[in-house]
Parts: structure tokens; sequence; C-alpha cells
């Protein structure tokens, strides 16, 4: 089967056995899948407001998506994309907060860069820790979130606090705001999604096109080899853990600085995670992880129309979860696809 | 009466036809041979008979039974043991644990592990197969692990051997024992099935030779009423040069020099102890010595992968003591490592990609920050087609190419590199005879440009038809420097075993 | 008519405002016979969306509705939507508006959560035998905060009148939902002697609860009401006490007391009101006065506290309703709070 | 220096002691679970998953029988059950072990939550529904300072310790054990020695289930006798940590989850304390000590921990 073609077909197919193990759970409940099934797909791309909802959801998801893959393209795990856009997201929140004497055209950029320099340097522990003392990256990742969690948690109760409502941060200034691509309703699209995509392409170039990309792959590939052939296999484990933290830390920028405007306690929300299993779906190839984040994303946003057919959220927990895991497990699905070819 | 008999074996893979219609006879009780070129398809039908792939078509006759060999379980049964080209074992439990691993010997409910020892110690020393039991195979030394491979097959009672080039790692000792080994297990009615590139062996060891070639046997042969040159001609097709002639050396200029070098090895003991010597332009150094005797450490340390505790190296007079992989390749270091799987290539980077390596941040590879895909693409191609690298496919995985195919890749990137001084590691482990007489001519090419060589092999027939001069490592410590054509293997073979230069002479 | 509510991500099922919510839209919508539906938030991206979901389901209605957000977290989100949706109602629970000029078509009910933790720790120090009580907080958001205000204020004022000096521990769990954790960090007070803990800590506090009786079973020896209450008269024992609804039921005997938040009362009146065309839009704080707080009955274990307590305790509550007795709001005021000379009528 | 002081009576007070062996013991069972799945070659993400998912079953089933054991064993089943749908997709189909994993602790959050409403009537948490009655051994409670730690245990504690030392024993002294951990190096070289390479994965991979769920029935009918979605609180993903940090060895694991639960009852000692007077906003920060430690831990004293070769990789027999 074409390769190219089959990376489409399989995700699509998942979502359909998903939806059919599904439809029985809906069946069992008394709701009607169809009716159900018809406010998924209104919800998530039926109506300008469902697109702007699967853009707004899709953005970050794209970032963090890339940020893991980035990861496993060199050799490392990063599990700990949840806690760097948390801090990235938190210290820009913090300074961003008194760029409003400062131009759009600068306030923006400065922004975007102290949240990836965050995210940058917080991964980086995780790197240095790896490259100097062995010390394993999921180890330290997972231990770097929590940390980042209350940390965090500290900053909006304590010093950032504003405010006797939400633990938040003071709103950032408007000029470091990202400009509104679209606008429906309170909902507002933010120049975000184009960030996500061109940090996309930024990091396929990275990858294919680039010195360093294919430093980083060799010592991802083969630390050895990529030594003998006169690489630094600590420094590139050190930058590689950087630039996905750096992406990471971009995702907590456009929710920051596109979607929130301010830090919140939630703002991550487990979006690091789902990089992992975005970056695996798409194959840790940047094209992929778009469509990967984008097929999340807009189950998410269709889930929520589903509620107002009765069907309950978890539902689509449920349902995201098969699709992950038959996108993961893709021969089950390769099989029933041949098995149909042979009975036809 | 035959112990083994395939017949009208066919195995496809795709795109590949491995095994045409072979047809393979083996009496009870012989030592048969099994050579070939690289991909000929000799490991293919031999895994089949290990049940580890299944035929197409054909059948397989166990003492004139015809039997279907499920998975190795089925081949076990049938009394057929089987030591791999690659090993398998499992590095992190000891040698008895791997010998007696799929058949434990328990005790109530606990694996027994002092039956296990006891049992390995008797058999090792039934066959004289020397193992440290308790050792781990991470900490051994390739001739022991393939002690421990024979042991394996013993153990299960096997009466039918299959050796996948056994030869390729050991040392000649290390050959001869395993020669002694053999002949032990023939005058015990054991059948074995040997696979080798090296056709002395075949001739020492075997009673009769079947040869393949693209898949298909092209001849059958009585040991006895053959010679090499015979053998080789099935094989390749045509005749083949074994030996190699070269003008004499002649250059003064020192290239490289180390003085007094002091390496350590992984456990942090002392593997390379206060080592000197020098090369000179257009003259290869051979370095001789059992595996394991601090080479591997000597080269890692020239070449800036392994820390230097003490001494100093000089590259043209300057000092590169310290210097790092990429700094000595600026300098004209070229490197062809000994183990390709692990420095020499990356398994996942296409052919174009692994033959830039070391060299892919400089012009034209790169302008520094992007890599220029057009020049690496047109590079990658001369290079195939300059060394003969099958498939001549630049996008081809680097773990895709067969080992000889990827030794070429290595041997083609490196000496393209227009070194000036270039140190080679086993170049030729376990090609066949038409590629190790192209690497070599390809080494004696760089000879003649005037690059410093140093040549570090286990084969000592490499050693003495290359070297201008033959140092001989024992125990990290240098026991004598000799030319080739003053000395013999006999005076050699004895440093490499802890005799200097003057206590060998003396005899 | 319709009502919608959209809840935070703690979704249903948090015991507390969520659920407290849903409970009173419920009556509302039983008593009205009007339909009443619940959308969950996955995530904080969720609230903007879902609010303005719920409120173009509303505007399909003919004679309109009302949407409630649910919880601090919403407050962002519930302002940004109501501009867009004049002719919708919107009630928020537990949202405090940053400004004063409230939409006209928003009500925001607030809950002085700490003049109902004021009379739990006004219990807790009268009937602590250690002089030691603990506090456990979710994270440290502002009902929370005000929960705790409310207690250390309750000790204080207790320790001013009868020259006790019972001392506070204090300590937080960070989330609302690991009972573990809230478990972990009781016994951890337990065993800094503290002898009672009021928790507002969610999900947390069941395992505050468990553990407080986990140690008093362990004292007891049995576990039965009739044992447990005469043991804890006798020679005290270690107790919980419970937040936002009545928690007794989860530990009879061992929860001392409960300070109950009428999140369901407040969302009954909301869609009440916008049903009636009742609406008064702006701020509402219920305290004690507004019956929007109170202190569980203590079903079973009123007996283990004093008499005269108690009507102490209701004569303190008359002074709250009168506004004579000020219980801080705020951390500052905690700082500067001072108790007010009071004496008893009898 | 106050700090110094309440530090030290952190140490001296037995309780501290017995928070840590409490705190500790769902992580050994976590860790031990994954050190089972992982030597033998297959990547477990999932025990978040399969412990939430056992916590949630013991509850049910506690609560349809009204025997807490009967909710153990169904939490045993449940991790089978659980940990066998990633066996299948990770053995039979040669899946990416990581995504299969991360799908199966959304599917489990999904499931239980879902299941909450239909079953128990609520959705997000059960009541009280029993609980696994501590073991009290008679004699030893008024021995001073040891009576006040194990005079009173949750029988999972031991259980927890048996467990490890039941693993270490299978691990490294029956053939079983051999082979798993041949399996988990080089699965090729014990499949040409005719060892049943799946059958022993889907073994690792299951037993990691049984493991796991007995972390979760801990959680749940073990210490608070009722279910709350997302209870687990992220202890699976710390248990992975502590099985890498403790180099995948059942003894290790242990050590490193006891490092974690006494290092997290110290910072809930400490913030407890009575002596060091600390502003509420600044108790988050408390929390942090255990996560900093294992940091240093690992980064300063452990070093590195090398993976089984085969982790994470998919087996797949030649034709
Ligand atoms: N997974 C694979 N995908 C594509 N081609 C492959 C793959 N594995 C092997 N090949 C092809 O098979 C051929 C030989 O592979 P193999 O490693 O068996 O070589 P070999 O015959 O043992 O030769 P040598 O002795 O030189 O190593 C090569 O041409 C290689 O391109
Ligand atoms: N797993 C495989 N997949 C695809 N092709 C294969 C595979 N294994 C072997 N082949 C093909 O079969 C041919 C025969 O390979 P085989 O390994 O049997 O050669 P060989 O004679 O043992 O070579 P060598 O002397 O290098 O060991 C190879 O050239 C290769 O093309
Ligand atoms: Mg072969
Ligand atoms: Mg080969």
């Amino acid at each position: 089967m074409n390769k190219r073609f089959s990376a489409i077909l399989i995700p699509i197919i998942s979502v359909l056995i998903a939806l059919a193990i599904s439809t029985v759970i809906i069946l069992l409940i008394g709701k009607n899948p169809l009716t159900a099934y018809s406010a998924l797909i209104r919800g998530s791309f039926g109506s300008k407001q469902a697109i702007a909802d699967t853009i707004i959801k899709t953005t970050p998801l794209i970032l963090t998506g890339l940020a893991v893959g980035f990861g496993f393209r060199a050799g490392v795990f990063n599990i700990g994309a949840e806690g760097q856009m948390v801090m990235g997201a938190l210290i820009a929140a913090a300074f961003a907060g008194n760029f409003g004497f400062l131009p759009p055209i600068i306030a923006i950029p400065l922004t975007i860069l102290i949240a990836m320099a965050v995210g940058a340097g917080y991964a980086a522990i995780a790197g240095f820790l790896k490259a100097k003392t062995g010390a394993h990256e999921v180890v330290t990742t997972i231990m770097l979130n929590w940390i980042a969690t209350y940390f965090a948690s500290y900053m909006v109760t304590g010093p950032l606090k504003v405010g006797s409502g939400t633990p938040k941060s003071p709103e950032i200034a408007n000029s470091a705001q990202l400009p509104i691509l679209m606008k429906v309703g309170a909902i507002e699209v933010s120049a975000g999604i184009i960030i996500a995509v061109v940090a996309a392409i930024f990091m396929y170039i990275l990858l294919n096109k680039s010195t360093t990309g294919y430093e980083i792959k060799a010592v991802g590939f083969n630390p050895y080899a990529a030594e003998y052939g006169g690489i630094s296999v600590s420094k590139n484990i050190i930058l590689a853990m950087a630039i996905s933290g750096a992406l990471a830390g971009l995702a907590g920028a456009t929710e920051l600085m596109g979607v929130h405007h301010r830090f919140l306690g939630e703002l991550s929300g487990g979006k690091g995670f789902d990089g992992i299993s975005i970056a695996l779906i798409g194959q840790n190839n940047p094209i992929g992880i778009i469509f990967a984040a984008l097929l999340i994303g807009a189950l998410r946003t269709g889930s929520n129309e589903m509620q107002f057919v009765g069907v309950p959220k978890h539902m689509v927990m449920i349902i995201q979860g098969i699709v992950i895991f038959l996108v993961a497990a893709d021969r089950i699905v390769r099989t029933i696809m041949i098995r149909k070819k042979v009975t036809k | 009466m035959y112990a083994v008999e395939m017949v009208n074996i066919v195995k496809k893979f795709p795109g590949v036809l491995a095994n045409d219609h072979v047809t393979i006879r083996i009496k009870k009780g012989e030592i048969h041979a099994i050579v070939g070129e690289n991909g000929a398809g000799k490991s293919t039908l031999m895994n089949q008979l290990y049940g580890l792939y299944h035929p197409d078509e054909g059948d397989i006759l166990i003492n004139g039974q015809k039997v279907t060999i499920k998975g190795p379980k089925d081949a076990i049964k049938n009394g057929i043991g089987m030591v791999h080209q690659h090993f398998m074992l499992v590095d992190t439990l000891t040698v008895a644990e791997n010998i007696v691993l799929g058949s434990e010997p328990v005790k109530g409910l606990n694996f027994d592990i002092k039956e296990a020892r006891k049992q390995v110690k008797e058999l090792s020393e039934k066959y004289g197969l020397f193992v440290d039991v308790d050792a781990k195979i991470e900490d051994i030394p390739v001739g022991m692990q393939q002690r421990v491979e024979i042991l394996k097959t013993l153990y299960r009672g096997a009466n039918i051997i299959i050796l996948d080039e056994p030869t390729a790692v050991l040392t000649p000792q290390e050959v001869e024992e395993l020669f002694e080994i053999m002949r032990k297990l023939k005058s015990d009615e054991k059948t074995i099935l040997f696979i080798s590139h090296k056709l002395h062996e075949v001739m020492e060891i075997s009673d009769r030779i079947t040869v393949m070639r693209l898949g298909k046997v092209t001849g059958e042969l009585e040991t006895s009423k053959t010679n090499p040159k015979e053998i080789a001609r099935h094989m390749v097709g045509r005749d083949v040069v074994l030996r190699v002639e070269k003008a004499p050396h002649k250059s003064k200029e020192k290239v490289f020099e180390i003085k007094d070098l002091v390496v350590k090895d992984n456990r942090g003991l002392v593997a390379v102890n206060k080592v000197s010597f020098d090369i000179r332009k257009g003259e290869i150094v051979g370095i001789a010595g059992v595996a394991g005797n601090g080479q591997t450490e000597l080269v890692e340390a020239i070449t800036g992968l392994r820390k230097i505790e003490d001494g100093k190296i000089y590259f043209e007079g300057k000092d590169v003591t310290h210097f790092t992989p990429k700094q000595l390749r600026e300098l004209g270091l070229a490197h062809i490592p000994e183990d390709r799987l692990k420095h020499g290539l990356i398994e996942e980077f296409e052919a174009y990609y692994n033959v830039i390596l070391g060299q892919h941040y400089k012009p034209p590879f790169s302008n520094g920050t992007f890599l220029n895909h057009k020049e690496i693409f047109e590079y990658t191609k001369n290079i195939m087609e300059e060394f003969d690298v099958r498939p001549r496919r630049i996008q081809h995985l680097g773990g895709n190419f067969s080992g000889g195919n990827q030794q070429k890749l290595v041997v083609g990137r490196e000496i393209r590199m227009n070194p000036k001084f270039l140190v080679v590691a086993q170049p030729t482990r376990g090609l066949d005879v038409g590629a190790i007489e192209f690497i070599h001519k390809q080494i004696l090419k760089m000879r003649e440009m005037d690059v410093g060589i140093l040549l570090i092999s286990m084969e000592l027939e490499e050693i003495f038809s290359l070297s201008d001069r033959i140092i001989v490592m024992y125990e990290g410590e240098i026991m004598g420097e000799v030319k080739p054509e003053e000395t013999t293997v006999e005076e050699v073979g004895l440093m490499m075993t802890g005799q200097r230069l003057v206590e060998a002479r003396r005899g | 008519f319709k009502a919608i509510m959209v809840t935070d991500t703690g979704g249903l099922g948090d015991k507390s405002f969520n659920d407290g919510t849903w409970a009173g839209v419920k009556r509302a919508a039983a008593e009205l016979g009007i339909d009443a539906q619940v959308i969950q938030s996955y995530e904080q991206a969720d609230y903007v969306s879902n609010l303005t979901k719920a409120a173009q389901e509303i505007q399909k209605e003919p004679d309109g509705g009302i949407v409630y957000a649910v919880g601090f977290m919403m407050t962002d989100a519930l302002f940004e939507v109501a501009q867009q949706f004049p002719d919708v109602y919107f009630a928020g629970i537990d949202i405090a508006p940053s400004s004063d000029n409230v939409p006209p078509n928003v009500i925001c009910f607030l809950f002085k959560e700490q003049e109902s933790a004021f009379l739990v720790g006004y219990i807790a120090a009268a009937t602590t035998r250690a002089n030691k009580v603990g506090f456990i907080g979710g994270i440290p958001i502002p009902p929370v905060e005000r929960f705790r205000y409310g207690f250390e204020t309750g000790v204080k004022v207790f320790n001013d009148l009868h020259g006790t000096n019972v001392q506070i521990i204090k300590g937080y769990t960070n989330q609302f939902s690991d009972p573990k954790k809230g478990k972990d960090l009781a016994l951890s007070q337990f065993a800094e002697g503290v002898d009672i803990i009021f928790h507002a800590s969610g999900a947390c506090g069941n395992g505050v609860i468990e553990a407080a009786k986990e140690k008093m079973v362990s004292l007891v020896g049995k576990d039965d009401l009739k044992s447990i209450l005469e043991y804890a008269f006798e020679k005290g024992g270690y107790f919980a006490m419970g937040v936002d609804v009545d928690q007794d039921y989860m530990a009879p005997g061992v929860v001392l007391a409960s300070a109950m938040k009428g999140v369901d009362t407040a969302s009954y009146l909301g869609v009440k009101w916008a049903y009636e065309g009742n609406w008064t839009p702006g701020i509402h704080k219920l305290g004690l006065a507004e019956n929007g707080v109170r202190m569980s009955p203590m079903k079973y274990t009123k007996g283990l506290v004093e008499n005269r307590t108690l009507a102490e305790l209701a004569y303190l509550v008359t002074l709250i309703k009168k506004g004579i007795l000020t219980v801080p709001e705020t951390e500052e005021a905690l700082k500067s709070f001072r108790t007010p000379n009071i004496v008893f009528p009898f | 220096m106050r700090v110094l002081e309440a530090i030290f009576l952190v140490f001296i007070n037995p309780l501290f002691y017995k928070i840590t062996l409490t705190a500790a013991t769902p992580l050994i069972f976590a860790s031990l679970g994954g050190v089972y799945s992982e030597i033998t070659g297959v990547v477990n993400i999932a025990l978040e998953g399969i412990m939430l998912m056992s916590a949630f079953t013991s509850v049910v089933f506690t609560y349809l029988s009204g025997n807490v054991w009967v909710g153990v064993l169904m939490a045993v089943i449940s991790g089978l059950a659980f940990s066998w749908i990633h066996a299948w997709g990770s053995i039979k189909w040669a899946g990416n072990q990581v995504v299969l994993g991360t799908a199966l602790i959304l599917i489990a959050q999904g499931v239980t939550g879902f299941l909450m409403e239909p079953i128990f009537g609520k959705p997000g948490q059960t009541d009280f529904v029993g609980k696994v009655e501590e073991l009290k051994i008679p004699g030893l409670s008024n021995v001073p300072f040891f009576g006040k730690i194990f005079g009173e245990l949750s029988p999972f504690v031991y259980m927890a310790f048996a467990a490890v030392a039941f693993s270490w024993w299978l691990i490294y002294k029956t053939k079983l054990g051999l082979r798993m951990r041949a399996v988990g190096e080089n699965p090729e070289a014990a499949d040409t020695l005719g060892i049943n390479v799946f059958g022993i994965r889907y073994f690792g991979v299951l037993m990691s289930g049984v493991w796991a769920g007995l972390a979760g029935a801990y959680l749940s009918i073990g210490e608070v006798g009722h279910f709350r979605e997302l209870m687990t609180g992220g202890r699976g993903f710390i248990a992975l940590a502590a099985m890498i940090l403790g180099k995948y060895n059942p003894v290790g694991a242990m050590l490193a989850s006891i490092l974690f639960g006494a290092s997290s009852a110290f910072a809930n000692q400490m913030q407890s304390s009575s002596l060091i007077h600390v502003s509420a906003t600044v108790k988050p920060l408390f929390d942090m000590i255990p996560f900093i430690l294992t940091i240093i831990v690992v980064a300063g004293f452990v070093g590195k921990s090398r993976a089984p070769k085969a982790d994470g990789i998919p087996y797949e027999k030649a034709s």
C-alpha cells in the first residue's frame, strides 16, 4: 500500500472503528448515535464558530506535538512538555504584564522569546543532567513537571496574584497580545495558529535541511557514530532538549498571548501529555503532527457539542483513547483493511 | 547416510530470491563447508534449517526422515544447533545462564544455578571449551562468546551443528582452538556445517565444500581434490588475486607519532601502557595482537574517542594529545572503525547522510547552516560508483545494506576525505574474498598517495601482506617491532602471546 | 424558558459548587416546569465556547433563559460572553467580577465562606483537648482562603474570650482530587499533635475525614457510632470538620461539624429571579444573614460540645447577622482583626 | 535554628516513618508492575490508567458485594484485563508502546468517569464503600517507637514488601525470571533457544496489571474507602520514575519508592510543623521537596540507569 496514502487512511479508519465501538455504548445509554455523531461533526467543523473552536484547540496541540516529536527525533523522550509550557507561559506573563510601553512589533516577539527561552532553559536542565550525569530524562522531566505545577500554583496564589477570583496573573499588556485573525462572538482566533504552522515548517527545515538538524538526528540515532563523526554528543543532547522545550514554551506563549491573555493555573491542562500521542500519531513528522493535532482538536471540540444531545464528556475521552490506540497499533487496522479487500 | 538433506529449497524475500532451488546434502559425521560471496544465501539457507525462516518450497530431511521445522524448538528437537553469524547472546546474563537458557535445570521452584554451572563446567572440560561460567557476556571477549555459543548447542545435545562464519571475529590462535574443538566434535560423531569466507580455513578443516553464488549452488567439491583458486572461481565467477604486490616504502617524514601513551578501558583498568611508535608518510604500520590486548583502546585514543591518561600524540609534529575527533579530522585524520555498526554507520540514515558524516558541516556539503543536498547526492553517487556499493541507491538506509556494502561505504567515505593519516581497524571482517581484494587495493592506493596508515587487524595474513612494519601488542604493551619480510608468522604469533621480540628470536 | 449550566473543569461530582449549583438549578426547574441542562468543560479553553453555545441555545427559546457559569475559574469567560448576549441572563457562582460594574444581564453569587468557617473554628477551639487544631486547604484560591480566614478568626475569638491558647497548624494539598494526599497531610498534622482538622480541600478532604476516622477507630477499638461518641465524650479523640455540604454522613461521629455553603440556594434563586423577571443584576454576597452559608446541625456530635458553647455560638451568629461582628474576608483584614468586646448575655 | 530543630523532630517522630510507608506503598506496587513489564521489553506508561481502573473496580465490587476482599480480587482481575489490552496492542500487533499507554490512560479516565453515573447514580466520587481493615499486631503496639510505626498498618503495606521479595525471587532466582530478563534484553536470542518470546512478554505485562491493580485498590479501598475521579493523581508516572531510578530492579524500585514516600512525608510534616512559621502562600513550595530531592538523587548518586536493551521495541518474528 502507498505509504502516504495509508498514513492518511489509517487515522480515518481508526476514527470509524472507534465510532463503531462507541455506538454500542451510546445505544446502551439510550441515546441516538446518529444525533450524537452529527453533533460531533457539527461541533467541530459545522459552523464558523465550530471551526474557530477547533483551531483554538488545535494550536497548542500542534506545538506540544512538535516539542515531543522533536525530542523523539533527537533520541530523547521529553515527557516534560507540560512543565516547560507552564514555566514559559508563567514567566512570560510576569514580564508581559509590564510591556504596555512597548509597541506590539517589539512586545509580541519579546514575549514569545521569553516564553521560548524559559521553556528551553527548563528543558535544558533535564538535557544537561542527562548529558553530564546520565540521569534519565523521563525521570527528570516528570519531576520537573511537578515542580513547575507547584511553582506556578505558588506564583498565581502568591506573588503574581491579582483580583479576588481565579488564581491568575495580571492581564498581559495589550501590545503583547497576539493579533486576532477571526472573531466569532466572544470566540477569538489569534495568530497563534500561524505561529504553530510556522513552527512546524521551522522544525521541518531544521530537521531536514540544516546542519544542526543533521547533528541532532545523528546523536539521537547513534551517539557513538555521531561522536566518531566529530559531533559533540552532550552539546547536542542539551540542544535537542532545549529546542524541544522552546517549542513547548511557545505552546505556552500562544495560549497566554492568544487565548487567555494571562497566566491561569490550568493553562497547560495536560496538553504537554497530549503532545506525546500527537507526536507519535504524526510519526514525529511536522506535517503529520499538524494533522494529528487537528484530529484530536476536532474530536475535543466536537465532544462539547455532543453534550448538548446528552452524551457525556467522558464518552469523547473514550473515543479519543480508542482512536489513539488504533493508530498506535495500526496493524490492527491494516489487517482489517486487507481482510475487507480479500473478501471483496 | 546423510545427516541433513535440503532439497530444492526456494526462499524469496521482497525483491530478492535468496535461495533458488538449493539442494545440499551433508553426510553424517563430516565437516561440511559452505562458501560463497556476501549475500549468496548461505545464512538464509541455514536459518531455514534452524527454523528461523520457512522455505517457500523444498524439503528438509534429517537422517533420511522428512521433517517440518516450525521454529528453533523443532530444530533443537531434531538435534540441530546453530551458532549464528551475529551472536545470539544475552549481554546482561552470565555465561552459564546463557548456555542453559531455555532448558534450565531446576530445583523445586528455583532455577538451579549451581547445577547449571556444574553442567556447563563439565561440558566445557569435556570439549576443551574454556569459558568463565560466572562472567557476564558483556564482559568477555568475542572468542569466549563464540565458545559460549558452541556450548549452547552442545548443552542441548545437538548432533548437527551449524557454525555461520564463526571465524570472522577470531584470532588465528582462536581459530586454531576452534578447529581443535571441531575435530573433537567430529570424533564425537557430530555433523558440522561450517560457513567461512576464508578459503585456507575451509581447506584445512572441511571434508567437503558446497559453493553458492547468487542464491544457487555452483559447485560441490571434495576438499582433498580442490584448491583455493578453484573455490574462489566458483564463488566469484572469475579469478581472484589473493596476494598483493607493493613497492618498498621510502619516505622518512613522520606524519604521526605517539609517546608513552596510557589509556584505560571501560572498567577503568589500564589497557594501553606507555606505548610509543611513529608512522611515516606512505607507510603502513600494522598492529598485530590477540583481540582485547588494548588495540581497541589505542585506536579510540588516537582518534579522540577515548580519554588519554598520560603521554603525548603528535600529528605532523603538532601536539594533538587531547584533541576532539572533530579537531583531528580537521587536521586530516580519517578512521575506518572496527565496529561499523557502532561507530561507522548510522543505520537509520540514508546512504547519502552516512557518506558525509564527519564532513557534514563543511563546504560543499553545508554552508555552515544548511545542508546542500544537491552536492551531497552527487558526491554519494560518485562514491557508490567508485567503491561499487550495492544496491546503487543513495536513499538506501545504512542499516539495510549488507555488511560488505556497509564496509565499502565507510571505506569510501574515509578515503575520499583525502586524509593525511588513516587509521584502519579490522577492515575486512566478515567480507568475501572479492570484497577483501577490493578493500586491500584501496588501502594500498592510499599508501601510494603518501598517506600514513595505521592498520589494526587480527588477520595475520592481512597484516603481513599490507604492512611495511609490524608492531605486536600484548596486554597493552608493545612486544616488539618487525618487518614482514624479516619475520615469520610463528615469531609474530609468539609475541602475540606475550613474549618479547628478543625472547621470541631466542626461541 | 431554559436553564443551562456550564461547569468548570472540576465538573459534576465535585460535591461542591458544581454539584450544588446543579442541585439548585434542577430544583428550580422542577418547580417552575422548565428545561435544565448541564454542559461540562474539558479544559480551560472550553469556557468561552461552551458559554457561547449555551447562550445560543437559550436564544433559540421563545421566552429566553439563563446560563450558569460555575466556579471562580470562569470569571473572565463569563464577562466576555455575557457582553455578546445582552438578551440572555447569566449567573456566576463563586465568581467575583474584577470591577463593580457588572452588565445588567449578569448576577454574581458570592459566599461569605468565612462566616460559616468562623463557627466551626469556634467549635474546634472549644472542643480540642490538645489545644492544637488544624486547617487543610486545597489550592489557596480565594474561597478556600476565606474558609481559612473564618476558621482562624473563630479560633482567635474563642481564645480571646476564654483566655485559652489554641494553636492552628495550616497546610495545603495544592489540589482537589487526590484523597490519599489529603489523608497523608492530615496524618502529618495529627502526628504534630493536632486533634481536630477543618478541611477546605474538595475530594482531598475525603482523605482528611478518613484519616480522622482511622485514628479515632483505632483509639476506640470499635467502629460503631455509639462507642465512638461515648469514647469521644469521655476522652476526646480525633475529629475532622467538613466543608461546603454537611459531611457528617461520611464518618458519623468523627465529622464534628461542617461549614456549609448554600450554593444550591443561590442557583435556585437565580433561576427563579430570571424566570419571574425579578432580576437584580450585580454581586450578591450570601452570608449567614442571607442563608447563603451556615454550619451543619451536628446531628451526631452535638452532645460532644458543651451547651454553653452552643449558646455562645448562637449569640455570635446574631452578632454576625447584625453586622456587629465582621468576619475578615481578606488576609489584611485577618491580620488587623481584633476581637471586639463581646459580652454574652448569659 | 528552628528549621533544623523541626527537621530533627520529624526524624524522631515514629509517625513520619509510618506515613512514609503508606505513601510509598502504592508506588512500590506500581513501580513493581513497571519492572515486570519493562524487563520483558514492553514499556508500560499505562500504569496510571491501570491503577485508576482498578481503584474504580475495587470500589464497585466492594460496593456490590459488601466485601472488601472481593473488591481487591476484582481490582487484580481488572488490572489483568486492562493490561491485557496493552499486551495485545503492543505484543500481538507490535504497536507503539508509549502511544498505546497514553491511549489506555485516556480510556481509563473516560471509562471510570463514564460509569460513575450508571453504577453509583452520581458523577465525580462515590460514597464510602468500605475499607480493608488495618492489621493490628497485638503485642507490637506497646513497643515504644516501633509500635507506633508497625502496630497498625494496612495489610497492603506488608503485601507490598512481600511482593518485592517475591518478585526479587521470581526475577532473579527462577527459570521464568531468567527468561523474562533474557527476552527483554535480546528476544532474538531467546527465540532461537525455543523460548516463547510473546508468551513471556504477555506474562510480564499481565503481571504489571496485577501489581498496578493492587496499587489502585490500595489507593481506594486500602486507604480512603471510596473512589474519586483521577484519584491516582499522577502516581503512575512517579512509579515509572521510581522504576527507572531503581534500575529496573524490584528492590531498587522499592527503595526509590520509599525515597519518594519519605520525602513527601517529610514535606507534609514540615509544612505541618508548628516550629516554623511560613505564610500560607509559601506552603505550596513544600510540595516541591520530593521532586527536587528525586532529581538530586538521580543526578547525583544514581547516574545511568540502563533500560533492558529491547525495551520498547516490538518483537517481530521473521517468516
Ligand atoms: N530491512 C531491509 N530492507 C531493505 N533491504 C534490506 C533489508 N535487510 C536487508 N536488505 C538488503 O539485503 C541485502 C543483504 O543483507 P544482509 O545483511 O543479509 O547481507 P549479507 O548477504 O549477509 O551480506 P554481508 O556479508 O555483506 O553482510 C542488502 O542488499 C540489503 O540492501
Ligand atoms: N530479512 C531479509 N529481508 C530481505 N532480504 C533478505 C533478508 N535476509 C536476507 N535477505 C536477502 O537474501 C540474500 C542472502 O542473504 P544471506 O544472509 O543468506 O547471505 P549470506 O550468504 O549469508 O551472506 P554473508 O556471507 O554475507 O553472510 C541477501 O543478499 C539479501 O538480499
Ligand atoms: Mg551470512
Ligand atoms: Mg551477512
